[in-house]
């Protein structure tokens, strides 16, 4: 028994590590950091019988989960809605609506190509409006400018909208006003181009941090967004355009729902336990109430498409879908966020299974190489 | 330790990482007890029964070092056969007076020998002293004065030489007595009072013996845990008891530290601001008449030792006050000394305040709203002033409390009719003024000006100064007799302009460190106290400081940096006596002076240069040989041996057996508290029985019954008063301050999970702690740190309170001293705040009137009147 | 600045020409970080001093700034506490510098209600007369016809945070205006 | 799109750019810098005095952080944030040090009836203090002092969109108050939850690792006051070889429970600069069991957005083509 050893070593005062005054001054000297509690003494020999009794420990009910008194591992976003979610929202329509738009300029449909690129632009605009409005210090925000950051999808993201938002504009100005119509299509060129990033970079923003039903998700988010940003422009279509011209914005809602009902049904499988914070509360009503509006927002708009209401009420109930969508991410990104049950299990599990997270593979040499592990742990 | 001295812990680390053994005991688990390797919880109020049982294992088993208890304490001295230990009287020594509430020390004294005096009551014999004229002062009223504090500095008056049995053989020999007195304190009986388990004691008793002897020392080290109890003197004996016998005193690794809460309450004892000591441990005189300065010394100084030239020390004190005034024809102005007529003590000060009788307060870097025992009468007794200057850096409760104090809130004082008036000083901090801390180990360091105050801050040497300044002028010319020590006091200092203030000048620090030092005839700077004289050729204001401006040069400003120095670090400050880091440490040698074992030696005696050598400065006569044995009419330090280690006892050696000197008995002994939930299962005597009571009846100072009486179960919950690591005693340095108040912001209470049970306390909540003197309400902690105790068949639980705080500063709560009552240690004066009996609610105590009815809702369930736990 | 400057000190730029072209450390290095100095480097003296708070003893050195202390530290050169500072002890800056310190003298009149201000030379001057007047009615010649030359009128608490110099002279004084009520934290 | 293995890393060899053991200072362009510097806390010795706390906001002047009692043991500080950069944890538990007695017993409690999720048990759920379910005679108090560890890859410092957040020459991650906007993204991006926003102030703040001082060759503050040097600050490399034999020599000890924790470079921050000798697991004091910095899949991020990107792409012609019909 190491208790008695220790006792004993100390007893004869050999073999343990000491210092001793002597004529010449003080030997050994050990400093106070490589003290050691408890090696010493050994609990009283003889026994503690009463205080000993084997076999009684409980055990903590879900033995997988301890937490520092259930206070949160990580820092809660510090994002408010409806900023945030309104950042995203709008990201999303801005995005599909370029696209929308584009497409309408070429197949001819006015009024349609008009209220997309309006849309866009002025989605693309609100949208900066909440991320600005967001920050502790707005006025600096010019900053976001000051460095371009690949690694930052915030950063990239501010790149893009800055260089967005002006060429929508101009989509949207020649559009509107009918002037300029070559450098007009150039614009909506270049809007389109970026269209897509700016639907789908918010993605990778939220799914680049450490909250667990936001990080987890990355593999789906992109695709949740994209079709819930296609959802809205398609509800912007509809509600906007006339019926004749409605075509394509039911059929990009139609595809957009399809694809982020998907997407988002294999997401909350996959997360198994996180998942479970876009089912309930505050994050979960958001989802439901957005999965419930664009599946009613579809189906309506294909049965009543000849009707302009129908289409409109529609297409405004798209729109609510995908807000709603966004919404319910990020209040289910929070939910996740303030339990530590969703950051420590899963990291446990990982742990129990000999799995930890690692960047051991990073003895490959070229950079292209180090997102092995993502690649390895994606199969 | 880690507590409340965290950075001090360090050493404790370092000694574990060496190999120590850290045994913690403590009622409590503390962040001590985490680091501790043993944590030992023993019911508050029990020290003695506990220790007392080391001692017996000791004993019993002959784990004493024989060598060194031979040599160099008491325990072969043979004790009158007048002397009648507790074992005889149940419980208490010969000589107690149940009417007068004291001692009659003369039957604990030495066989063949004269009525001796002890240094911790001295004047106690005043009266039988040959020489001394006879007066009719009360002898209990000087016993009652106390002088605990003069242990500080050691010291003992035999007359004779007292017989020694060197084989500890004879009945009557301190160590037979010793023996017989402690044989009780069984393991089994240790168990039943202390509830420590009986392996866990042996355990301790092992550790601690196995440690000690030739080659290993063990050390203990207290805190106001010790002090603050009814027999808290004797708390502190029973260690030194143990300790002698394990050969553990006055060598490296030995000891018992003391450690102390405030940055210079070692100097605040040195250098008193205390009612019954002038600076050094000289006893204030009592009020004889016809006293004068020989007939002082004479009574008061032993013919041995250090202490034998008391008159040079207190001759060369009179001297650095009174000046050229101070002379042979006048008795050096010893009259100019106020007299004593028994307890001074700032209890009976507040008494005095309520009596009406003392009518003006200072108040100075101290919060007794809060931090005094039963604050609630120091603010009534603030009520009663006529005036109070209160100096500190922020408005803490004690100078607020006439208008947010709780009694306010009760509505037993109205602000309107307060007629205090009240001065509040702001106070210069350490960083704005010069001047040396004592710390615990007795050693001076400076602090160094580094900014002038601003706005109206003062040091407090400049408020003294100027104070004294401006008295003296009021009265420069009177005539009148009572003037003359305030007129003839020397009050020159040399001062320098405060750059911030035109006008206003700042007295030096350093010249009043001079002054303390002492100056020979031609003004020039002593080096030691041996250079002091009694014929007024020498001025000294504290002797035990002299030394401290040897060469003219600041020595406690000294910082060799410890990287450069040895071990001992004698370079760093300087510590009293004479620059000596461990006292007594002639005792670290073998009576041939060798150490005494090759790992533990510290001074030892070099034959060849015939002096003292080692790392520490000797504790002795640098050239006194081993082999040096007195003449017979030798007196003072000439008169101790080489053997005679405790050089300021008047026979040299340590007293595992105390004839004279303390109030409450020449051997600790086990008593419960004055508030107990138990019987003494020991003796029939329950309580210490002159603790001093007496004085304080008060109706705001009901006690409470204990052990079996009626109404004892009222109050079922032990309670202990304490402090954390997040705040400095009463707060006014540190709830005032973010920083600090934010880690511990409001008042709580540590309670076990079966007490929280018992009573509904809920985690986190609010509970009422209840005692007949106040009610309070805490926030609950529930910690299995807190750990109930099986006492005699009985389960207890303690209840745990920090009295941090009050109704001022950022962090606050009710102050947990509101509950404590004013049962006093004898010798010290010190209040019994470390064990009480409480009881404990859940919920927030009742507000306004409804609080007060509530203490006495409870006085009335549990029968208390002005008689209840005042027998004796 | 120039247009050049302005440029050269945009950290994309700086990402695009130096070595950090993530923009993750010396490339956007800001201007504060590039001029920062600690106020431990920076004072005008440092200062050895002692801790206020308890009876271990710690060295601190204060470090002085244009005649204000912005910082006090641990003295590493000290024996007793190797430079290092409990909870209390560093909060010692806060203590002494803190928004807590009273500079004014502050005056309740009796049954007064508020605090009044007071000039601190009036205050003292006050006080002196205060301590005359009550020593002289607590004085007594006499006790019990022992001789004690004392007064009981009035009394003082406090040392314990005090140097021992000033304790020195307020025992002095005490003990010439005949107070023995003199106490401190010692007892407590 | 740009996904991060575009060519813009020319001069620096930009492997073990976002996980892995590299040298976080070389990798952000500083050449010739000093040694890797950090803290190795060692919470055997710690004794919970909170010291480093107070040292922090003295130097730091940082703000109070809130008068709160919180019944955590004597944690009333609760976690770090923007106003705290140093954080003490208290754990009771139901636990042997070693062969430490602790002299209590609790015969009678049911720990899981007052806490039913142990430890895990916020305190207004909690009858007493939550523990850990064990031995009634067993109990030890484990403190631990938290800090900002100083990844080797640190999210924070890669999602920050200004370059407020950057790697000194000591391969420290700190923020840069006059460039933070306060965007808030480092905040979630951080794995440990260390940095925060200060609300009246708008920006984001944490732990610089006393970047100034260090600047002269002074020490951090708490490292600095630390009583028991328990806070050991220097060169990581030698920290991490201290700690190694500090670890062997506890389990020689018998404190078999004693772990490093961000030790290993290999882990899923490439090791922390800030990293600990632990005696329970991570969670047990409030740190995450296994963190993986956020950023290293991004690239895989990226290239799922760029993925949805060109679905988008790919629904709207498609609506186009089938928009004439529906």
């Amino acid at each position: 028994m190491p208790t008695d050893d220790a006792v004993e070593r100390e007893r004869q005062g050999a073999g343990t590590p000491g210092t001793d005054v002597t004529k010449d001054g003080l030997r050994g000297v050990r400093p106070d950091r490589e003290a050691v509690t408890g090696v010493t003494t050994g609990r009283p020999r003889g026994g503690r019988g009463r205080r000993r009794r084997g076999g009684e420990t409980p055990q903590v009910p879900d033995a997988t989960f301890t937490s520092y008194y259930a206070e949160p591992v990580i820092n809660k976003p510090v994002w408010e809605a409806p900023d945030i979610p309104g950042y995203l929202f709008l990201g999303g329509l801005a995005g599909a609506a370029s696209l929308l738009g584009a497409g309408a300029q070429r197949t001819g449909r006015r009024r349609l190509e008009r209220s997309s690129k309006v849309g866009a632009v002025a989605a693309g605009f609100l949208s900066l409006v909440g991320l600005v409005h967001d920050l502790g210090r707005p006025q600096r925000f010019l900053n976001m400018l000051r460095v371009f950051k690949v690694t930052s999808p915030m950063s990239v993201g501010s790149w893009l909208l800055a260089g967005y938002i002006p060429v929508a504009g101009a989509a949207a100005a020649s559009a509107v006003t009918g002037r300029a119509p070559r450098a007009g299509a150039a614009a909506t060129v270049a809007a389109a181009t970026l269209g897509p990033a700016v639907a789908s970079y918010t993605a990778a923003l939220i799914s680049d941090t450490a909250v667990p039903a936001w990080h987890d998700g990355y593999r789906e988010m992109p695709f949740v967004f994209v079709g819930s940003g296609a959802t809205a422009a398609g509800g912007l279509g509809l509600l906007t355009a006339p019926v004749a011209e409605t075509g394509p914005a039911r059929a990009l809602a139609l595809a957009g729902t399809a694809l982020e009902l998907a997407t988002f049904e294999r997401m909350e499988r996959r997360l198994g336990m996180v998942g479970e914070v876009y089912s309930q509360g505050r994050g979960g009503a958001y989802v439901r109430a957005g999965t419930l509006l664009s599946v009613a927002g579809v189906v309506g708009a294909v049965l009543g498409r000849r009707s302009r209401v129908a289409s409109a009420v529609c297409g405004a109930a798209m729109l609510a879908a995908s807000a709603a969508t966004r919404w319910g991410v990020f209040h289910a990104g929070m939910q996740s966020a303030d339990d530590p049950k969703y950051t420590v299990v899963p990291q446990r599990q990982r742990l129990e299974q000999g799995e930890p997270a690692t960047g051991t593979s990073t003895t490959t040499r070229t950079p292209a190489a180090t997102t092995a592990p993502s690649e390895a742990a994606e199969a | 330790m880690a507590e409340c001295h965290p950075v001090g812990f360090q050493w404790v680390m370092e000694a574990k990482a060496r190999g120590a053994t850290v045994i913690h005991v403590d009622p409590r688990f503390t962040r001590t007890s985490a680091l501790a390797d043993l944590h030992v919880p023993l019911r508050a109020g029990t020290d003695i029964a506990f220790l007392g049982g080391i001692i017996n294992y000791v004993l019993a088993n002959e784990k004493d070092f024989r060598e060194y208890i031979v040599a160099y304490t008491n325990a072969g001295t043979i004790l009158t056969d007048e002397y009648r230990d507790t074992e005889d009287l149940d419980g208490v020594f010969s000589g107690l007076d149940t009417e007068e509430r004291t001692y009659d020390f003369h039957t604990w004294q030495y066989e063949g020998m004269e009525v001796q005096a002890a240094s911790g009551q001295r004047d106690q014999e005043y009266e039988d002293h040959p020489g001394t004229k006879k007066g009719r002062a009360s002898s209990k009223s000087v016993r009652q004065s106390g002088r605990g504090e003069a242990h500080g500095s050691g010291g003992a008056a035999i007359a004779g030489e007292p017989e020694v049995d060197p084989t500890l053989q004879h009945p009557r020999c301190v160590y037979q007595v010793l023996k017989r007195h402690y044989a009780r304190y069984t393991p089994e009986m240790v168990e039943q009072i202390c509830g420590v388990p009986q392996d866990t004691f042996r355990q301790v008793c092992e550790l601690l013996t196995d440690n000690s002897g030739r080659d290993r020392t063990s050390a203990f080290v207290y805190s106001v845990g010790w002090t603050q109890h009814t027999v808290g003197v004797q708390y502190i004996r029973t260690a030194a008891v143990l300790q002698q016998l394990l050969g553990n005193i006055g060598r490296p690794g030995g000891g018992i530290m003391a450690l102390r809460g405030h940055a210079s309450i070692q100097g605040s004892t040195d250098i008193p601001t205390l009612f019954n000591l002038l600076p050094g441990y000289i006893p204030m005189p009592h009020a004889h008449a016809h006293m004068d300065l020989d007939s002082f010394i004479e009574g008061e100084s032993p013919r041995k030792g250090y202490w034998a030239e008391m008159r040079a020390y207190t001759v060369s004190l009179l001297k650095a006050w009174w000046g050229p005034a101070a002379t042979p024809e006048n008795d050096f102005c010893f009259d100019y000394l106020p007299r004593l007529t028994g307890s001074h003590s700032t209890y009976e000060t507040v008494m005095a305040q309520l009596a009406g009788n003392c009518k003006g307060y200072f108040v100075l870097g101290e919060n007794p709203a809060v931090g005094s025992a039963n604050a609630k009468m120091q603010r009534m007794g603030m009520a009663n002033l006529e005036w109070l200057v209160v100096r500190d850096f922020s408005l803490i409760e004690s100078a607020t409390w006439w208008k947010d104090g709780p009694e306010i809130e009760t509505g037993e004082l109205r602000t309107e009719d307060i007629g205090t008036e009240v001065f509040f000083l702001p106070a210069a901090a350490h960083t704005e003024k010069d001047g040396s801390f004592t710390n615990t180990q007795r050693m001076l360091q400076w602090h160094h000006q580094a900014v002038e105050p601003a706005g109206d801050a003062r040091s407090d040497l400049w408020f003294a100064f100027h104070l004294g300044r401006r008295i003296r002028e009021k009265l420069a010319g009177s005539t009148d007799e009572m003037d003359r020590p305030l007129l003839d006091l020397t009050w020159d200092y040399p001062t320098t302009p405060l750059q911030s203030h035109p006008g206003d000048v700042e007295p030096e620090a350093e010249a009043v460190l001079a002054e303390i030092n002492g100056w020979d005839a031609e003004g020039g700077p002593l080096s030691s106290y041996e250079q002091l004289n009694d014929d007024g050729s020498t001025a000294c204001g504290c002797w035990i400081y002299c030394g401290v401006y040897s060469d003219g040069v600041n020595q406690a400003s000294r910082r060799t940096p410890a990287t450069e120095q040895n071990w001992v670090a004698n370079q760093w400050g300087w510590a009293w006596p004479a620059n000596r880091r461990v006292l007594y440490n002639r005792a670290s040698a073998d009576p041939d002076g060798k150490p005494w074992s090759a790992r533990k030696a510290l001074v030892w005696w070099d034959e060849e240069k015939a002096l003292w050598q080692g790392h520490d400065i000797p504790d002795f006569t640098a050239s006194k040989s081993p082999h040096y044995r007195p003449p017979t009419d030798a007196s003072g330090a000439e008169a101790l041996a080489g053997v005679d280690p405790f050089v300021m006892q008047a026979d040299g050696k340590s007293w595992l057996f105390v004839p004279a000197g303390l109030t409450d008995g020449p051997l600790p002994t086990h008593y419960e508290p004055q508030e107990s939930p138990v019987p003494n299962l020991l003796y029939s005597q329950q309580r210490n029985p002159v603790r001093q009571i007496l004085s304080m009846v008060h109706p705001d100072d009901r006690f409470q019954p204990s052990g079996s009486e009626p109404g004892a179960e009222v109050f079922p919950y032990m309670m202990s008063t304490y402090r954390i690591a997040e705040h400095h005693t009463a707060g006014g340095m540190s709830r005032y301050q973010p920083y600090l108040a934010e880690l511990a912001p409001e008042m709580f209470c540590e309670v076990s999970p079966e007490l929280a049970r018992e009573r509904g306390l809920e985690h986190a909540g609010w509970a009422t702690i209840v005692t007949a003197r106040n009610c309070i309400e805490a926030r609950v902690l529930v910690t299995e740190r807190m750990t109930p105790m099986t006492i005699n068949g009985r389960v207890l639980h303690h209840v745990g309170l920090p009295y941090h705080w009050g109704q001022g500063g950022l962090a606050r709560g009710d102050s947990a001293n509101d509950l404590a009552h004013l049962s006093l240690d004898p010798n010290s004066h010190i209040q019994e705040v470390k064990v009480g009996q409480c009881d404990i609610r859940p919920g927030r105590r009742p507000r306004g009137p409804a609080r007060v009815e509530l203490v006495k809702e409870y006085q009335r369930r549990a029968g208390i009147t002005e008689h209840t736990g005042t027998e004796i | 600045m120039g247009v050049k400057t302005w440029i050269e000190e945009w950290p994309v730029y700086r990402q695009l020409t130096g070595n950090d072209p993530l923009g993750r450390a010396a490339a956007v290095k800001s201007r504060r970080s590039a001029t920062l100095a600690p106020r431990s480097a920076t004072a005008d003296k440092v200062v050895k001093s002692i801790c206020p708070f308890c009876a271990v003893g710690c060295g601190q050195n204060v470090f002085v700034k244009d005649e204000k202390v912005v910082q006090v530290e641990g003295d590493p050169d000290s024996p007793v506490s190797r430079g290092r500072l409990c909870p209390r002890g560093s909060s010692t800056l806060q203590l002494v510098t803190g928004s807590a310190r009273e500079y004014k003298v502050r005056y309740r009149r009796p049954h007064g209600t508020e605090w009044e201000e007071l000039d601190l030379d009036t205050a003292m001057d006050m006080i002196a007369d205060r301590v005359v007047a009550t020593r002289r009615e607590g004085w007594q010649w006499k006790s019990d016809d022992a001789r004690v030359r004392r007064t009981m009128g009035l009394a003082s608490l406090g040392g314990a945070t005090l140097d021992n110099e000033e304790n020195y002279l307020l025992k002095k004084l005490f003990t010439a205006l005949g107070a023995i009520q003199i106490e401190n934290q010692a007892r407590i | 799109m740009a996904p991060v293995d575009v060519t813009i890393g020319r001069r620096p060899d930009l492997t073990g750019a976002l996980l892995g053991d590299t040298d976080p200072a070389a990798q952000g362009g500083w050449t010739d810098h000093p040694p890797r510097m950090g803290f190795f806390t060692d919470t055997s010795v710690c004794i919970g005095c909170k010291a480093c706390e107070v040292a922090c906001k003295e130097w730091n002047a940082i703000p109070e952080d809130g008068l709160v009692f919180t019944g955590m043991s004597m944690d009333n500080t609760q976690g770090l944030g923007a106003d705290t950069w140093r954080h003490v944890a208290f754990v009771e538990q139901r636990k042997p040090l070693a062969v430490q007695d602790p002299g209590v017993l609790h015969e009678g409690v049911d720990v899981l009836a007052l806490a039913p999720q142990g430890s895990g048990t916020s305190p207004d759920e909690a009858g007493t203090t939550p523990t850990t379910p064990g031995d009634p005679g067993d109990l030890r108090w484990l403190m631990a002092s938290d800090v900002c560890k100083h990844c080797t890859h640190a999210a924070c410092l890669d999602v920050c969109p200004t370059g407020s957040l950057f790697r000194t020459e000591f391969g420290t991650v700190v923020v840069q108050e006059d460039i933070c906007n306060g965007c808030g993204y480092c905040i979630p991006a951080c794995p440990y939850g260390v940095i925060d926003q200060r609300k009246d102030d708008g920006r984001a703040w944490k732990c610089t690792l006393c970047y100034d001082r260090l600047t002269v060759g002074q020490e951090p503050a708490c490292a600095k006051n630390c009583p028991t040097d328990s806070i050991q600050f220097g060169p990581l490399d030698e920290l991490r070889e201290r700690a190694g034999a500090r670890l062997a020599s506890l389990h020689d000890g018998g404190v078999t429970d004693a772990r490093l924790y961000g030790r290993d470079p290999h882990d899923g921050v490439g090791g922390d600069g800030a990293f600990f000798l632990l005696l329970d697991e991570p969670e047990v004091y409030g740190l995450p069991p296994d963190p993986v910095v956020t950023t290293r899949d991004l690239p895989a991020m990226w290239r799922r957005v760029g993925a949805a990107a060109a679905t988008l792409v790919g629904a709207a012609v498609a609506a186009f083509v089938a928009g004439r019909r529906i």
